[in-house]
């Protein structure tokens, strides 16, 4: 067992009700910070649309960025993150040092988390200063660097050839595709889609799921037997199949496959915390609040949902590898945007050339692999660092 | 118990209607590129493009109003004419009996295999924790459920099919079901659809065998003189078992819906999975239908058959309160 | 059995490949689709039917035998064996191998006869067929009689009787509605039928509704036909088994597994082995066919497919991926012939209200056209395999006339500086203008296109991001945009309505789109080599397919109906090489290729033309090929 | 004199774990003779339960490890026992007992099976029949009403008290000449506490069974003892007959535990300070950082041996009980209770206040 105060640090004991005040100034920083930063994100939403000529790119310095509705979901998305997850976390040092502490214990976990960081932060900042892989029929199938194929493979070699073999350069460090894009911004590329979905959908997912469990949670009778067996026949409804299908109608752009994920899988989220709730529920805080006349809306928002916070992230750290391999199948399956260079469309784009062009399905299946892999490490040590069962 | 066995039971049928009426309304409400590219034929043949697009639908039933075509799909759910597939010419039902024997050859030995396994190797690891065989274990099982199951099919075939020559590159339905041939080709489908699920049955199982390895009741079994043995099978296993059962249906599911579909397009075999990618593909609207309804059932009843499970394992679980 | 067999058996119909699309098939990746009435290319040397001959005698030394199964991997399978309702490639395959057609073409304006013995024409306008007499259906249909092919066309294709004049209606919506619909037909013996067109039509012989036609046998329809039940005749057992094809094709149906196989043995009684040794049908049928299975394998996955052909497993490989090619050419099992397809591939430029304005001015299209590197992109992109297009007409086709067709995109023609001046000269007077290096609008904003392509082929995505490097040398910015798949294209882009109508393909040339764009890729057209007075729906203003709002300034629509109706052969020509001449100046899209197969076949596999010598239209004998003993 | 029945000698359990090696058990000798009740005393954390699985090797070996001493039970070296051997003992002649009824019984099988299975496991020819005969019997025996229809009740349909007396029905299966019962009756009310105790009582008188008894309550010690055991921080502190204990306890922290017991001081008194670390434990007297009477002698070396106190069946382990100290700086003047020497005025305590 833990000793009673070292118990006290967790997301969920943070005492909420210490952060609001009465009247203007209820307020906290936190809450503050993040509407504003909203705001201004929903300021350059209005200039990029109203403002901006069609189409033109959105900030031309410091450098050149056309924002796509992907972009402004994923910034509010990182807002989110860094107000409810990092801020607390920098306001609270004791409680993210005994975090770090228990989360520091599993090696591969640390060892994963930088990588991921890497991954990542390059998703996230190299499309920044990386120009779109591009094709180049005269740069087809080149091997990666340190490696050489016979030059039938390749339509025209651009490394150096020796004995009919043709080398990898330094220009295409990971080789190119059967369209000449180079391997590895197509890979820097697909950290972004990895990241995007990664992010976006899990918070989609979290803020119904979590919404719908306590709703159904706190309400009970005929709202709870409602938001329930709408769960079931969701749960149960192959919803595989609505996104191939309305991908496959409508066109599969990014943005909708995300949309898609995140307004269908919420389920077992909601039940979850939906169960969670019904044992925080009976607890003597809430049935203070009760009777102190607290609003319905208000015992939901400030005493469920942060007492259920911890269920819920480790939910989520579990959602996001295995939403990353969905992508990466559908993606595969040719199902999903074929404007993005994703890890599984590149993947798929390699497939018929495996004999011959090796890399190009290996190499993207590797990061996609290890990324999963990373993910998986981390989710398990942060369950153990957050959930209080866990323990012995 | 019996109440609730009945109520749960008319769920089921009240959730199966509703999936069936969501699954019409969104084919009903999507385009048909079989129309379109009849009527784009017609037209650039000369044709009037109403005219085609009339004939079209008229041949096809689609003059008649939403609410009859509704009430026949209805009827011919329940009296199993589920329809004419019109990419195959063939009836909807003939086609799903001719698919799923190919599923089923690599999916239930996989599922056998996984279960059996990895409900063993959870065990083994939750009663040895922290040794090392645990964290082989664990080491395995993090490699199967990160690793895509796409891309280790086709890495497989390079390496086994295409380097080694060890497994054929490609399915061959017609050699026959029970040869060795068969046996060959079905190896690699059932590793990849193994190794996927192994990997979670290992993780959950052994996290439920966790919360029982350190129980009052396992150590009072080892105190009343209970090999090792007779404890993880008997004092562990058997209370295990029902949050186990769960995932079973999970797993069954889970191959069925998502599995199915990449193993199956990767190695070319003709099973359920490939049969409903291709119905969606090709927008076939009775097969997408059908190939939508396998999963549901299959979901629907697992569902069912879980919570029934629920009543003959765990003798604590009351059904008065439901 | 060779491809080259059922290339020719494809019905010309198989019109969702001559589109260059189709469901799985466009999304397995393959843009080129086949349909292999062939002709040989100019270059490619003598396009006599002496020459095919020759080259089929030099394989007869090595001695023709029965045996050996026949495989070939395909990507996607028929939807149907039933002919009335389906028409892709791979139904057309599979019927092809069990049932022959009225006749078909070796060359152009030279007849193969096959069910059909002879033909007579009076005025162009009445045209008889008379029947072979050794044709039967299986039992119990006895024989194939013009009784059957009247029936099945007056109560099934929608031909009129002679005592009818209105249109009828396509009550089962079959697909050779639109080539029967105001055709009479009438018996005029047991064996012989007269066809009476509304107006005289030289080339009617190459219209298909004979050409690649067939009937079906009258007493296995008429039951469905009394009732007008449709799902009968949909779901009729004989028809979805070609249980009743009798020795009407050289091979008998067997099984169909769906996503599978399909399987046909060899049929024991084939017509054409009796009719042998005559001048049309050489000798060489007298043993047709001479595998004694034919297998269809279908296997999506286009590596799969590579990989079978690599294991020696397949007899023949239709159209190898251009960038297989010369790994595949390498191997010593292997031989590969390389023959034309009159599919164009174009971008098309939109004159409609909803595309850049600019695009209606034919010197704003001839720049743009300019500009773009229409050999790049075949010996790049598609690595060398196409020919270059200039008009709607390949090279090698009779109608297409060098000197009346002005070139794109090719050698002194293609060039950024040279577009550049072109657009300059063509914008002056108008809003727009260059402002140093990117050309403008009014308003200063740079010049956008929209360029939209069908998803389902790297090699379509490719194009756009090709056009997008090419057009910013010339100060324009191109926006590849995914239209989706073919049916989600057709819906967005190829429809169009005025003030909220009815949509159709053309509805008036002020008609717009759902969606805007400017240029579109990915919609092959088959150009007809044969008889191109069917593409006049695509190119008159009215034409029922001129989804681009083309308004043309030549009077193409009175040339095409000289070249319908003209009865002497040159004037026929002349009006066609006037109406692609007249294409190749106004530039309604860019044509920018005729695809090419990259057919592999078995190194024993023999009796197909020589290499270079395989031209458009020389699979007409396939089923007299076979496998050399090793 | 004859070998007790169960003789433990210098027995040290350890824990190997991340944080570094907690020893939980660090040399504790005691004796059980058949028939006798020893009672072992001591805080959560002393190392008393770690002492109790050690017998019959209960605990979790990796990461436990018996890294010294021996157990001798009947004369038979314990820890050299195989696996095999073990078993035969567990269940068979050594009998557990454990604290909380509601988890010790598992909850998917009736108690008739538990209790079969712990016949059938040492009685190879028991029929299931017969097995099931002699399960009713035992529930009879431990107070069950209605034995026979209850026998295929699922343990969830008992109360906690009936639970408990159905783990002491198992831990009767074999008839064991050994009772290891580690706090039986922390989870019950204190109404059902009693019966539970008057019936082991009863068991033990009937069977002349030795009983090793883990409590923390010294209320329950003064109820069943006949000698005590005194741990603290896997270190026996004190040890003796019961009435030497309660009348003359001599250990400081055997005083300030008497202390807390409601009624025997004139308040009562936490002591202060927690346990010590059980991975680096301190020098020397392990209680020496909570004891009032510290000297520089108790912060080196080792933990004191065992002293003989008077000449009765008691000893300590406390410098200040070394031959030739001077004990009265723990036991006060008068030699009798003035623990901490806090206390304003001595007030006066009978040893069987409790009894």
């Amino acid at each position: 067992m833990m000793g009673g105060e070292d118990y006290r640090d967790r997301f969920e004991d943070i005492d909420w009700d210490d952060m609001q005040r009465s009247g203007l100034d209820s307020l906290t920083t936190q809450t503050a910070g993040f509407l504003a930063s909203l705001g201004v994100v929903a300021l350059l939403l209005v200039y990029d649309y109203v403002v901006v000529a069609n189409d033109g790119p959105t900030f031309t310095t410091p450098f050149e960025w056309d924002v796509t509705q992907l972009d402004w979901l994923l910034v509010v998305t990182l807002l989110t993150v860094v107000f409810f997850a990092v801020y607390p976390l920098y306001d609270n040092p004791r409680m993210s040092r005994r975090y770090w502490r228990e989360f520091r214990k599993n090696r591969a976990a640390v060892v994963s988390g930088v990588f991921l960081v890497g991954i990542f932060g390059l998703g996230l900042v190299g499309p920044l200063f990386i120009a779109k892989p591009d094709l180049n029929v005269l740069a087809q199938y080149q091997p990666p660097v340190f490696l050489s194929v016979p030059e039938s493979t390749v339509g025209t070699c651009v490394g150096p050839v020796s004995d009919g073999m043709c080398h990898g350069t330094w220009q295409y460090p990971l080789g190119t595709t059967g369209q000449g894009k180079g391997i590895m911004k197509s890979v820097i590329y697909g950290m972004r889609v990895s990241l995007e979905v990664g992010l976006i959908t899990p918070l989609i997912i979290i803020i119904i799921g979590t919404a719908v469990g306590t709703v159904a949670a706190y309400s009970g009778g005929i709202v709870d037997e409602l938001l329930m067996r709408y769960v079931d026949i969701q749960l149960t409804f192959p919803t595989f199949f609505l996104y191939l299908l309305l991908l496959y109608l409508y066109g599969g752009t990014l943005f909708l496959l995300i949309v898609i994920f995140g307004i269908t899988s919420w389920g077992s989220t909601a039940r979850l915390v939906r169960s969670e709730a019904l044992q925080r529920r009976e607890e003597e805080y809430i049935q203070a609040a009760q009777s102190a006349g607290a609003s319905e809306f208000w015992v939901i928002r400030k005493h469920l949902v942060p007492n259920v916070s911890n269920t819920v992230i480790t939910n989520a750290s579990l959602l996001i590898p295995s939403l990353i391999l969905f992508e990466a199948a559908f993606s595969f399956l040719g199902l999903g945007d074929p404007t993005v260079p994703s890890w599984g469309q590149v993947i798929s784009a390699g497939r018929s050339d495996i004999d011959t062009a090796w890399w190009i399905s290996t190499i993207p299946g590797v990061f996609l692999f290890t990324t999963v892999l990373a993910l998986n490490f981390v989710g398990d040590a942060l369950r153990d660092a957050l959930d209080p069962r866990a323990e012995d | 118990m019996k109440w609730y066995i009945a109520r749960r039971l008319a769920w089921t049928v009240v959730a199966t209607f509703i999936i069936l009426s969501l699954t019409f309304g969104l084919m009903a409400a999507s385009p048909d590129p079989q129309a379109a590219s009849y009527v784009a034929q017609q037209v650039q043949e000369g044709g009037d493009f109403e005219e085609a697009q009339e004939s079209y639908e008229r041949a096809r039933g689609l003059d008649q109003p939403l609410w009859e075509r509704y009430k026949n799909y209805m009827i011919g759910m329940v009296t199993l004419d589920w329809g004419w597939s019109e990419t195959r010419s063939q009836p909807v039902t003939e086609a799903i009996l001719e698919a799923w024997p190919y599923s089923v050859m690599y999916a239930t030995p996989a599922l056998i295999i996984s279960t059996v396994l990895g409900v063993a190797i959870g065990l083994y690891s939750a009663t040895h924790r922290n040794s090392l065989e645990d964290y082989a274990a664990s080491a395995f099982a993090f490699f199967g459920i990160s690793i895509p199951d796409f891309w280790f099919g086709i890495l497989m075939i390079l390496i086994f099919g295409v380097w080694l020559g060890w497994i054929p590159i490609y399915y061959h339905s017609d050699v026959p079901w029970f040869s060795l041939q068969n046996v060959q080709q079905l190896i690699a489908p059932t590793l990849v659809v193994t190794l996927s699920s192994i990997a979670s049955e290992m993780r959950f199982s052994r996290a439920t065998a966790l919360e029982y390895v350190n129980a009052e009741f396992v150590k009072t079994a080892k105190a009343k003189g209970a090999d090792s043995w007779r404890r993880v099978t008997r004092h562990i296993f058997r209370p295990a078992l029902v949050p186990l059962s769960t995932i079973l249906v999970g797993d069954i599911l889970n191959i069925v819906l998502v599995s199915s579909y990449l193993v199956e397009v990767v190695f070319g075999i003709p099973g359920l999975g490939q049969l409903s990618y291709k119905a969606i593909i090709q927008q076939d609207v009775a097969l997408v239908l059908a190939t939508v309804l396998i999963p549901t059932f299959i979901a629907i009843v697992g569902n069912l058959f879980q919570d029934l499970a629920y009543t003959v394992l765990d003798p604590r679980i009351s059904y008065g309160e439901r | 059995m060779p491809s080259g067999n059922t290339d020719k058996r494809i019905n010309r119909r198989s019109w969702l490949k001559a589109l260059g699309v189709g469901g799985a098939a466009g999304l397995a990746g393959c843009s080129g689709e086949q349909n292999n009435q062939t002709t040989t290319s100019e270059d490619g040397g003598g396009q006599t039917t002496e020459s095919t001959d020759s080259a089929t005698e030099t394989d007869d030394s090595s001695g023709r035998t029965v045996g050996g199964t026949y495989r070939e991997a395909m990507a996607t399978d028929a939807k149907s064996v039933n002919f009335l309702f389906h028409s892709d490639t791979s139904s057309a395959k599979f019927v092809g191998a069990t049932m022959d057609f009225a006749y078909d073409f070796k060359d152009f304006g030279e007849i193969v006869p096959l069910w059909v013995e002879e033909y007579s024409e009076t005025d162009k306008q009445e045209w008889e067929f008379t029947l072979r007499d050794n044709l039967r259906w299986s039992d119990p249909y006895g024989d194939l009689t013009a009784e059957d092919w009247v029936y099945t066309a007056q109560n099934l294709y929608g031909a009129l009787s002679p005592e009818e004049s209105e249109t009828k209606e396509n009550w089962a919506g079959v697909v050779q509605f639109s080539d029967w619909k105001d055709l009479t037909i009438e018996k005029t013996g047991t064996r012989s039928m007269m066809v009476t067109l509304p107006e005289p039509e030289p080339a009617f012989i190459a219209s298909t509704a004979f050409w690649g036609g067939r009937c079906l046998p009258k007493d296995l329809v008429k039951e469905y036909v009394d009732n007008q039940d449709v799902e009968g005749l949909k779901q009729d057992e004989e028809l979805n088994s070609l249980s009743y094809t009798g020795n009407l094709g050289p091979y008998d149906f067997e099984e169909w597994k769906r996503e599978s196989r399909f399987v046909a043995t060899r049929a024991e009684d084939y017509y054409l082995r009796e009719i042998a040794g005559s001048e049309e049908i050489p000798e060489r049928f007298a043993d047709a066919p001479y595998f004694d299975q034919y297998e269809l394998q279908i296997i999506p996955e286009e590596s799969t497919r590579l990989s079978a052909l690599k294991e020696g497993d397949l007899t023949y490989f239709e159209d190898v991926p251009s960038q297989k090619v010369e790994q595949f050419q390498g191997m010593d099992h292997l031989k590969f012939r390389f023959p034309p397809n009159p599919f164009c591939g174009m971008a098309y430029y939109n004159q409609r209200p909803n595309g850049w304005e600019m695009l209606q001015n034919t010197d704003v299209r001839r720049a743009l056209s300019t500009a773009v590197s229409k050999t790049a992109i075949a010996e790049n992109i598609y690595r060398g395999f196409p020919t270059v297009a200039q008009t709607f007409q390949p090279e090698w086709s009779p109608w297409y006339l060098t000197d009346q067709v002005e070139e794109f995109g090719v050698g002194d023609s293609y060039g950024a500086e040279k577009a550049r001046s072109m657009m300059e000269d063509a914008i002056s007077g108008s809003d727009y203008s260059y402002d140093g290096d990117t050309l403008v609008d009014g308003d200063g904003n740079q010049v956008e296109l929209t360029f939209v392509y069908r998803a389902g082929s790297q090699n379509n995505q490719t194009v756009a991001e090709f056009y997008k490097q090419e057009l910013a040398k010339i100060g324009i910015n191109v926006k590849p945009t995914n239209g989706g798949p073919f049916n989600t294209l057709q819906n967005k882009y190829l429809l169009n309505s005025k003030d909220g109508g009815n949509p159709s393909f053309n509805a008036g040339l002020d008609a717009t789109s759902q969606e805007p764009w400017d240029l579109l890729y990915g919609v092959s057209l088959n150009a007809y080599p044969i008889n191109p007075d069917g593409s006049n729906v695509f190119w008159v203003p009215d034409g029922g397919f001129n989804f681009m709002g083309y308004d043309p300034e030549a009077p193409i629509a009175d040339l095409y109906q000289e070249a319908r109706t003209a009865t002497d052969d040159e004037t026929r020509k002349q009006a066609f090489a006037k109406i692609f001449g007249a294409l190749s100046e106004e530039q309604p899209s860019n044509f920018l290729n005729f695809s090419v197969y990259k057919n592999a076949y078995a190194k024993n596999y023999m009796g197909m033309p020589a290499e270079g010598e395989y031209g458009y239209l020389q699979g007409w004998d396939s089923s007299t090929w076979y496998l050399a003993e090793q | 004199m004859t070998e007790p029945l169960l003789s433990i000698r210098n027995l040290k359990t350890h824990f190997h774990t991340d944080e570094g090696t907690v020893r939980a058990v660090d040399g504790v000798s005691l004796d059980v003779d058949r028939g006798e009740t020893v009672c072992v005393v001591g805080e959560s954390g002393s190392g008393k339960t770690v002492t109790a699985e050690s017998i019959t090797r209960l605990i979790p070996e990796p990461p436990g490890e018996i890294v010294d001493g021996t157990v001798r039970f009947d004369g038979e070296d314990v820890t050299a026992m195989s696996e095999k051997q073990l078993e035969a003992l567990r269940g068979g002649r050594i009998g557990h007992i454990f604290q909380n009824p509601q988890g010790a019984l598992n909850p998917v099988y009736t108690v008739g099976w538990q209790i079969r299975e712990a016949i059938q496991l040492h009685d190879k020819k028991a029929k299931d029949k017969e097995a099931r005969e002699r399960a009713i019997d035992l529930l009879d025996r431990v107070g069950i009403p209605d034995a026979t229809s209850r026998i295929d009740d699922y343990p969830h349909e008992f109360s906690g008290g009936m639970k408990q007396r159905i783990v002491i029905a198992m831990a009767l299966a074999s008839n064991p000449d050994l009772l290891i019962a580690d706090e039986p009756t922390t989870a019950l009310d204190v109404t059902i506490q009693m019966q539970i105790l008057r019936l082991l009582n009863q068991v033990q008188e009937e069977f002349n069974t030795g009983i090793v008894m883990i409590t923390h309550d010294l209320g329950v010690v003064a109820e069943v003892a006949d000698r005590v055991v005194v741990m603290y921080a896997g270190k026996v502190m004190e040890e003796g007959d019961v009435y030497e204990i309660f009348e003359n306890p001599s250990h400081p922290y055997t005083r300030a535990l008497l202390e807390c017991l409601p009624g025997r001081g004139e308040k009562m008194s936490a002591i202060g300070g927690s346990l010590p670390s059980t991975t680096s434990p301190p020098d020397g007297c392990r209680f020496h950082p909570r004891c009032p009477y510290a000297v520089g002698d108790c912060e080196i070396g080792e933990q004191p041996p065992m002293y003989a106190v008077d000449d009765g069946d008691h000893a300590v382990s406390c410098v200040h009980f070394e031959p030739g100290a001077d004990p009265s700086v723990v036991l006060g003047e008068d030699g009798s209770d003035a623990v901490g020497g806090a206390r304003a005025d001595g007030g006066d305590e009978t040893g069987g206040d409790a009894r």
